[in-house]
């Protein structure tokens, strides 16, 4: 399999970022309670992941080779801005983009997803293409964790979950399930 | 749109057991006049009637004692000679306390009803003919008791080109449509060559299910000799086949849209007991003053088929048929499948009554209930196509605001759904309820 | 005649039920797998009844002791635990220790079903929560096929059977490798003939395809379970690998060998159709059946594990409540296709 | 702010150890605790650099409170923080290069960790320095005390070891789920499963005292 | 969980009054952060360098064994040059020596694709007998207990240490190793075996036809 398509792969199934990475855990568990909502928060992070994989390629390439000392700051301070620049074009030129992914852009801003990427794609020494490919992966995958948990969750709000394991609980055992069953995709197009 | 293929039916819904043989063969038998007859002012859908008798006024066989309260409301006759003892409120068959006419039975009086030359129905305006029709008391004795001559005032750019006559009786237990349909085929297509020509239909479809074959063969040879154009479409059995809107689908392979009424697409549908009552009352002016209810279960001592005037109580025609058994747990009011289960036997047989039934503990559900395995019967039953088993889910979790998303206010509480859960899951009550709450709820948001 | 007030009861309509409950389902499908039981005994041996009888004990304990007060002895009795710990059983290797089976019986009830509320509240399959917990936590033992044989070696038990609980098996046993495994790392296909009467390597209950495919049709016949989902899972799992067989024949196999080899058909019948997991909607059954049909085939192609069937299954699990999302029936009278 | 007495100082720290720990009851921070917590040393480190950070900003934040325009506080919170977790990772790669490899990415992480942003904007920047430093001791101890239980709990299933020395003997059966994704899942929601029982059992026992006494 | 807030809301604000203020702000922050990165950076860099050095060179010298020192060496137009300070660490490989200074061998790193991630790893290469001498899995998030055998296997690790290259090394399973090239997979964890060798045989390609006998 080649290079590409095997990065896209691996951040989207085999090492998804939020069930075998557990990165992103906060929208993972904070906004996972209806379906519609998660839909969107996905798209969002697929958004802002590709505009950091952006970002971290360009510090990296321009920037850091001189103080990669202030990597994390950087990248933080960087990524942060940037966000909050594109959702200033996004509002005034797309208003209903906007009004469906708007409000979760600086919740987003702030996950580990994020900054994981940034940092995985640097220390794996990603370029450009990889790096965006990585990230369209990764948020893919978190986008698809989200949506399933959303799913699940909906359901078991109708189901009589015991009082005692109702609410976070019960949440982790669902996204251990999940994570179990994504065990299945293990090795998927790396070799043989 | 014509029916092509006889042998049709509509898509889901299910078979239980039919429990016919026990009464389908006896012919109609009429009950004797009793001491006391208790009148609802209410028997239909719609504002109750308004009396136009006092207490001690003598009144006569067929003679009206409440006019309409209303458009969407009926006349009342009196079904007996005799004299009203009181205008005071009585329990009907769901418990509650209504507004009654109470007669009292003349034991001196031939209690004939004398019939009056017929009307020249064919020289009535539509206008004239609706009024006709509501001054006759009739409404709906398929179960819904709603005013019939509502469903004849001609409606702007809605021709009726169909008209079509359920004679599917899909209940369990029930088969008085059935006897009126063997015993008195003559009024039924008499009942269709005046309704058909006043409304202007094309031709007319009689529905009936294939376990009432010599019904078929007598309708069919009946509507042979008709003035207008009848078919008798014959239905494959399933429950529930009578629900006007399947038995469209079911004919005509046209689904009614979700929300409208038949008349939407062309068409109106009569029970034949309400045909039969609407050719008597044009022919002898005789208004509705009694109906056809088959009295059957298990537990009753002597099923069969009865005429009984209406007002008289549940329990007199109970003892005509021999009484109940000892071990009777439940009377129904109607079939097993819809009917309303009878709190006191002191209720009055109403114009929507088609039935009584009496069963013992052993006969009727009471099976242990689990929970949902999702096994998907309740949808493959439902009519409707809905998902029994999520509206359930919602109403027991109280997600009432949620269940409108699936639909809930297409439900037609038929009860296919509750019948075929393995794991004895009252779906139709839990979603009867629901549907009532919510109506509440929106009752009180508009009065705020 | 007088009629005098009976006591009356007050119960709403629908007064009539159709005679069949779930545990009357639960039952049937546990007499489907009676001749499935009986070939992993003959093939096992007295193996095959050890780890039966710990799987089962493990998930009726845990369904008696861990239903909430009052409700564990009729939560017995509907069967489904049961059920769960019959089927986990029958997905796990002969030579298991007999603490492992047990192990899977307690977490497939306990994770896979108790915590989510018990019977019908379950959003995964339980005996697959139960195997995939196990093939999660010890890989090796759940990827150790010991020798299948006939009635000659019936009373010798078969590999780590008898470890003492949460210690390994000790002496290495005589193992063997299931035709998957053969097909994925040798490129070496079993024939069809053998894959269907049930002689080759595998979990207790995957090897006769012929059993398991005579037990689908009784329940299919008997209405037990949506067709459309075995259907789907068939359909895809044959049109995907026949297209990649047709595009390399040496190195891909053919679709009757996916079909027959592994847990596919003992998955397909017995677990993909496991009415609480599995969309409620005909259209949903056809997107799940094809789902897993499709996953099956890319884990057991494209990915490091000889077989996916128990992963598929559970992915699929998993998108159950997106697919009843998107395929709700249409109510009668409501647009023009249904 | 008020002057507070000993009392107040002691409850300050003791607060994020049980009462409103930051893990088990607020369920902060999920990312770094599940990824590094297959094995107790990870736990350690992890706490420890976690601790480190949080003390750090604390002080320095509340030391700030009054000088940091409103505005731009989050900003300035976030360089802060980024400074020290910076110190941190190089700190530890100079001492351990080898648990610095094992927490790999997640020490620099912490950046992210809702834990620490949230006491600056919840705590620091409203209290004073002492006060703000003994609430981040609490909650990093209330986090360490998380973690730990976490991370030996699965390394001893996971491994049949604690820190590496092993307990059950070489014929140990390790349950490998443990130390893999599902295993992190699966066994914090076990033990908020354990407290949820745990809360419900002294429920029932108090009704049932009341219920005697009523 | 990270609380919802913009941590970029300091940078629209300039317009605002009092953004003198809070870019000064910032912009003290971002100097003493800066001031304290380098100089724990510059504390730290050479205990972390020394760190990674020592890391390396022990694994040199235990690819190859019975060497002494080692000596970075890259490709320069097809042709080996000792590697510069400016070389990417990806493209060199090391020749380690005996205290004689006589070449023994070359330690060549490589990676690629395993079971779960990236498998990262360094082997020794004897050039007179066109042999692998030893091998060393660096990185690898491979299952444990299965995977990691290939790390923690001894007699799986023992397939390198001599290993002949001519013709390209294969895998076989079952203990059936016969031949000079062939290596014995690890049984439950075939795809990790495979993954190594083909490792090997890509890195191989790369390099060994640049290092003939010198
Ligand atoms: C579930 C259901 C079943 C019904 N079954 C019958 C039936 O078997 N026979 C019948 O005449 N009406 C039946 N009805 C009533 C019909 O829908 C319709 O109202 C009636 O045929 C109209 O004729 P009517 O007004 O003369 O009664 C049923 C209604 C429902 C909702
Ligand atoms: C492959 C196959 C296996 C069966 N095994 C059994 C069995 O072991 N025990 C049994 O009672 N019925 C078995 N049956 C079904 C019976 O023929 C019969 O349908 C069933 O016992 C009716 O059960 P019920 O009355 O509980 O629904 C089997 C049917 C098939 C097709
Ligand atoms: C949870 C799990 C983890 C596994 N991890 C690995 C692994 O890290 N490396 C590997 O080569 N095989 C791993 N396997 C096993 C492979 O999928 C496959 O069964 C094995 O490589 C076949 O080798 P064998 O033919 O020698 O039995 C794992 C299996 C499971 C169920
Ligand atoms: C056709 C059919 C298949 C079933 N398959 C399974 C199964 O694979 N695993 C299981 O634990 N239970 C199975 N059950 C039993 C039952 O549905 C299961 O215990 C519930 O999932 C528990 O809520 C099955 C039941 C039926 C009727
Ligand atoms: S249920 Fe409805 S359809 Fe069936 S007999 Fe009664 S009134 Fe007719
Ligand atoms: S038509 Fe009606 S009123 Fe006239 S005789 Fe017949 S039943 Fe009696
Ligand atoms: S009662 Fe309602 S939901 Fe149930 S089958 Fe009838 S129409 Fe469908
Ligand atoms: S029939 Fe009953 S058990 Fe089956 S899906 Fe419907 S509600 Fe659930
Ligand atoms: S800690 Fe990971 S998103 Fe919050």
């Amino acid at each position: 399999m080649n290079n590409l398509a095997w990065i896209f792969i691996s951040s989207l199934l085999v090492n998804n970022f939020t069930l075998a990475y557990f990165l992103g855990l906060c929208p993972f568990f904070g906004v996972s309670g209806r379906l519609v909502t998660a839909f969107r928060l996905g798209l969002a992070n697929i958004f802002v992941m590709v505009i950091t994989s952006l970002c971290a390629w360009a510090l990296n390439t321009f920037v850091l080779v001189h103080a990669p000392y202030l990597r994390l700051i950087s990248f933080i301070v960087v990524i942060a801005s940037t966000v909050q620049f594109v959702e200033m074009v996004i509002k005034k030129l797309y208003p209903a983009l906007f009004r469906a992914l708007g409000i979760f852009l600086p919740l987003i801003t702030t996950n580990c997803a994020i900054l994981g990427l940034a940092l995985f794609q640097t220390s794996r020494g990603y370029g450009l293409v990889e790096g965006l490919v990585f990230a369209l992966g990764g948020g893919g995958g978190l986008t698809l964790a989200l949506v399933l948990m959303a799913g699940l969750r909906e359901d078991a709000e109708l189901s009589d979950i015991p009082s005692m394991i109702r609410g976070t609980a019960m949440n982790l055992m669902i996204a251990g399930i999940l994570s179990m069953a994504f065990m299945g995709f293990a090795g998927l197009f790396s070799s043989s | 749109m014509a029916p092509e293929n006889w042998i049709s039916t509509f898509r889901h819904g299910v078979h239980p057991d039919e429990h016919k043989e026990g009464t389908e063969s006896l012919p109609i038998e009429r009950v004797p006049f009793v001491e006391s007859y208790i009148l609802p002012l209410g028997q239909h859908i719609g504002a109750p009637s308004v009396p136009v008798v006092k207490p001690k006024d003598r009144v006569q066989r067929g003679q009206l004692i409440a006019k309409p309260g209303g458009f969407v409301s009926t006349a009342l006759h009196s079904p007996v000679t005799g004299h009203v003892t009181a205008l005071a409120n009585r329990r009907n068959a769901m418990g509650d306390l209504v507004p009654c006419i109470l007669l009292e039975a003349d034991p001196y009086a031939t209690q004939r009803f004398e019939p009056r030359a017929p009307v020249d129905w064919r020289a009535l305006s539509s206008k004239e003919f609706v009024d006709q029709t509501q001054m006759a008391g009739l409404v709906g004795m398929g179960g819904a008791a709603f005013p019939s001559h509502v469903k004849y005032v001609p409606q702007e750019g809605k021709p009726v080109r169909f008209l079509v006559v359920n004679g599917c009786e899909c209940e369990p237990y029930l088969t008085c449509d059935h006897r009126v349909m063997v015993e008195r085929s003559d009024r039924v297509v008499r009942g269709i060559e005046i309704l058909a020509t006043k409304l202007g239909a094309e031709k007319t479809v009689i529905g009936v299910e294939q376990n009432k074959e010599d019904a078929i063969e007598v309708l069919q040879a009946a509507a042979a000799g008709a003035p207008v154009p009848v078919e008798v479409a014959a239905l494959k059995v399933k429950y529930p086949q009578g629900s006007e809107k399947m038995l469209i689908d079911a004919v005509f392979k046209t689904e009614v849209p979700a929300g409208k009424l038949p008349l939407d697409v062309g068409m109106v549908v009569n029970n034949v007991a309400t045909i039969a009552a609407l050719a008597d009352w044009f022919d002898h002016g005789r208004p509705l003053i009694d109906r056809v209810l088959t009295v059957s279960g298990p537990a009753v001592s002597r099923p069969a088929n009865l005429q009984v005037p209406l007002g008289t109580p549940v329990r007199a025609v109970l003892e005509y048929c021999g009484g109940l058994k000892s071990e009777t747990r439940q009377v129904v009011m109607g079939g097993p499948m819809m009917g309303s289960p009878l709190s006191s036997l002191d209720v009055p047989v109403v114009k929507g009554t088609s039935g009584l039934l009496a069963f013992t503990d052993a006969d009727v559900f009471d099976g242990d209930t689990y929970t949902c395995v999702k096994c998907g019967r309740c949808l493959d039953a439902c009519p409707n196509f809905l998902n029994p088993c999520m509206l359930a889910k919602l109403a027991r979790a109280g997600r009432i605001e949620s269940m409108d998303e699936f639909y809930a206010s297409d439900c037609t509480f038929c009860g296919s759904c509750s019948w075929a859960c393995p794991s004895g899951i009252p779906i139709s009550q839990l979603i009867k309820v629901a549907r009532s709450a919510m109506a509440q709820r929106k009752r009180k948001e508009v009065r705020q | 005649m007088k009629v005098s007030d009976p006591a009356l009861l007050l119960r709403t309509a629908p007064f009539l039920r159709r005679n069949l409950t779930t545990p009357a389902l639960m039952r049937d499908v546990i007499y489907a797998l009676v001749p499935v039981i009986g070939a992993s005994i003959w093939f096992f041996g007295v193996s095959a009844i050890l780890v039966i009888v710990a799987a089962t004990a493990g998930a009726m304990l845990t369904e008696w002791r861990f239903t909430p007060e009052g409700k564990g002895g009729a939560a017995l009795a509907d069967g489904s635990a049961l059920l769960t710990g019959l089927l986990l059983a029958l997905t796990l290797p002969p030579g298991i220790p007999l603490w492992m089976a047990f192990l899977g019986g307690v977490i497939g009830i306990g994770l896979g079903k108790l915590v989510w509320g018990g019977l019908g509240h379950n959003l995964f399959n339980p005996a697959l929560v139960g195997r995939a917990f196990l093939q999660a936590a010890f890989p090796t033992v759940l990827t150790t096929w010991a020798l299948h044989g006939g009635p000659s070696d019936f009373l010798a038990v078969r590999g780590a059977n008898l470890a003492f609980p949460l210690l390994q098996g000790g002496v290495d046993a005589v193992t063997t490798a299931t035709p998957l495994s053969m097909m994925k790392f040798d490129h070496n296909a079993v024939p069809a003939a053998a894959l269907f009467l049930g002689n080759t390597a595998g979990s207790l209950g995957e090897t006769s395809g012929v059993l398991i495919l005579l037990s689908g049709i009784y329940l299919t016949v008997r209405r037990m379970f949506d067709w459309r989902i075995p259907a789907g899972v068939l359909l895809a799992a044959a049109i995907f690998s026949g297209i990649l067989f047709l595009v390399a024949p040496d190195r891909y196999p053919t679709p009757l060998f996916t079909i027959l080899s592994g847990g596919l058909l003992f998955g397909t019948v017995f677990m993909a159709t496991d009415p609480v997991t599995s969309p409620l909607s005909p259209r949903g059954a056809w997107i799940f059946g094809a789902g897993i049909g499709f996953l099956v085939v890319l884990i057991r192609v494209f990915g490091g594990l000889p077989e996916g069937v128990m992963y598929a299954i559970l992915l699929m699990n998993g998108a159950t409540p997106l697919i009843e999302r998107a395929v709700q029936p249409r109510p009668f009278g409501r647009g023009k296709h249904r | 702010m008020a002057e507070r007495d000993g009392g107040d100082i002691y409850r300050e720290f003791a607060k994020g150890l049980w009462k409103e720990n930051p893990v088990f009851v607020q369920v902060l921070g999920m990312c770094p605790m599940l990824a590094v917590t297959n094995s107790a040393i990870n736990a350690v480190a992890m706490a420890a650099a976690t601790m480190f950070v949080l003390v750090g900003s604390s002080f320095l934040v509340s030391l700030l409170r009054k000088v940091i325009p409103k505005q731009v506080r989050i900003s300035t919170y976030i360089i802060i923080i980024a400074t020290f977790v910076t110190l941190a990772d190089f700190t530890l790669q100079a001492l351990s290069p080898s648990v610095h490899k094992e927490l790999g990415a997640f020490i620099a992480l912490i950046v992210v960790n809702c834990l620490i942003l949230g006491r600056q904007e919840a705590f620091a920047s409203r209290n004073g320095v002492l006060l703000s430093v003994l609430d981040a001791l609490g909650m990093s101890f209330g986090f360490a005390i998380a973690l730990l239980c976490l991370g030996s709990l699965r390394e001893i299933l996971g491994s049949g070891s604690i820190f590496g020395f092993s307990l059950c003997g070489p014929h140990f059966e390790p349950w490998v789920v443990m130390i893999l994704p599902p295993g992190g899942f699966f066994m914090l929601g076990a033990i908020l499963l354990f407290f949820g029982w745990w809360k419900e059992m002294k429920a029932k026992r108090r009704d049932s005292v009341t219920g005697r006494v009523a | 969980m990270s609380t919802p807030v913009s941590i970029g809301d300091g940078v629209e604000t300039p317009r605002e009054p009092g953004g003198a203020r809070m870019i000064a702000t910032l912009a003290l922050a971002g100097l003493i952060s800066g001031v304290a990165i380098v100089g724990v950076y510059e504390l730290t860099l050479p205990t972390i360098l020394a760190n990674r050095a020592r890391a390396l060179k022990a694994a040199v010298l235990q690819v190859v064994p019975g060497s002494q020192t080692m000596k970075p060496f890259t490709l320069d137009g097809g042709a080996l040059v000792e590697a510069t300070d400016d070389t990417p660490v990806e493209e060199r490989i090391y020749a380690a020596y005996d205290e004689g200074g006589n070449l023994l061998g070359y330690a060549i790193p490589g990676e690629g694709n395993g079971f779960q991630d990236v498998i990262e790893l360094i082997y020794g290469y004897d050039p007179k007998e066109r042999k692998i001498v030893g091998l060393q899995v660096l990185e690898s998030r491979e299952t444990p207990g299965l995977g990691d055998k290939i790390r923690k296997d001894a007699a799986f690790v023992a397939n390198f240490d001599d290993l002949s290259v001519d013709p390209e090394v294969v895998v076989v399973k079952n203990s059936h190793k016969t031949k000079g090239n062939e290596v014995d997979a690890i049984t439950g964890a075939t795809i990790s075996s495979k993954a190594v060798v083909k490792i090997l045989n890509v890195t191989n390609d790369r390099w060994l036809s640049h290092l003939g006998e010198k």
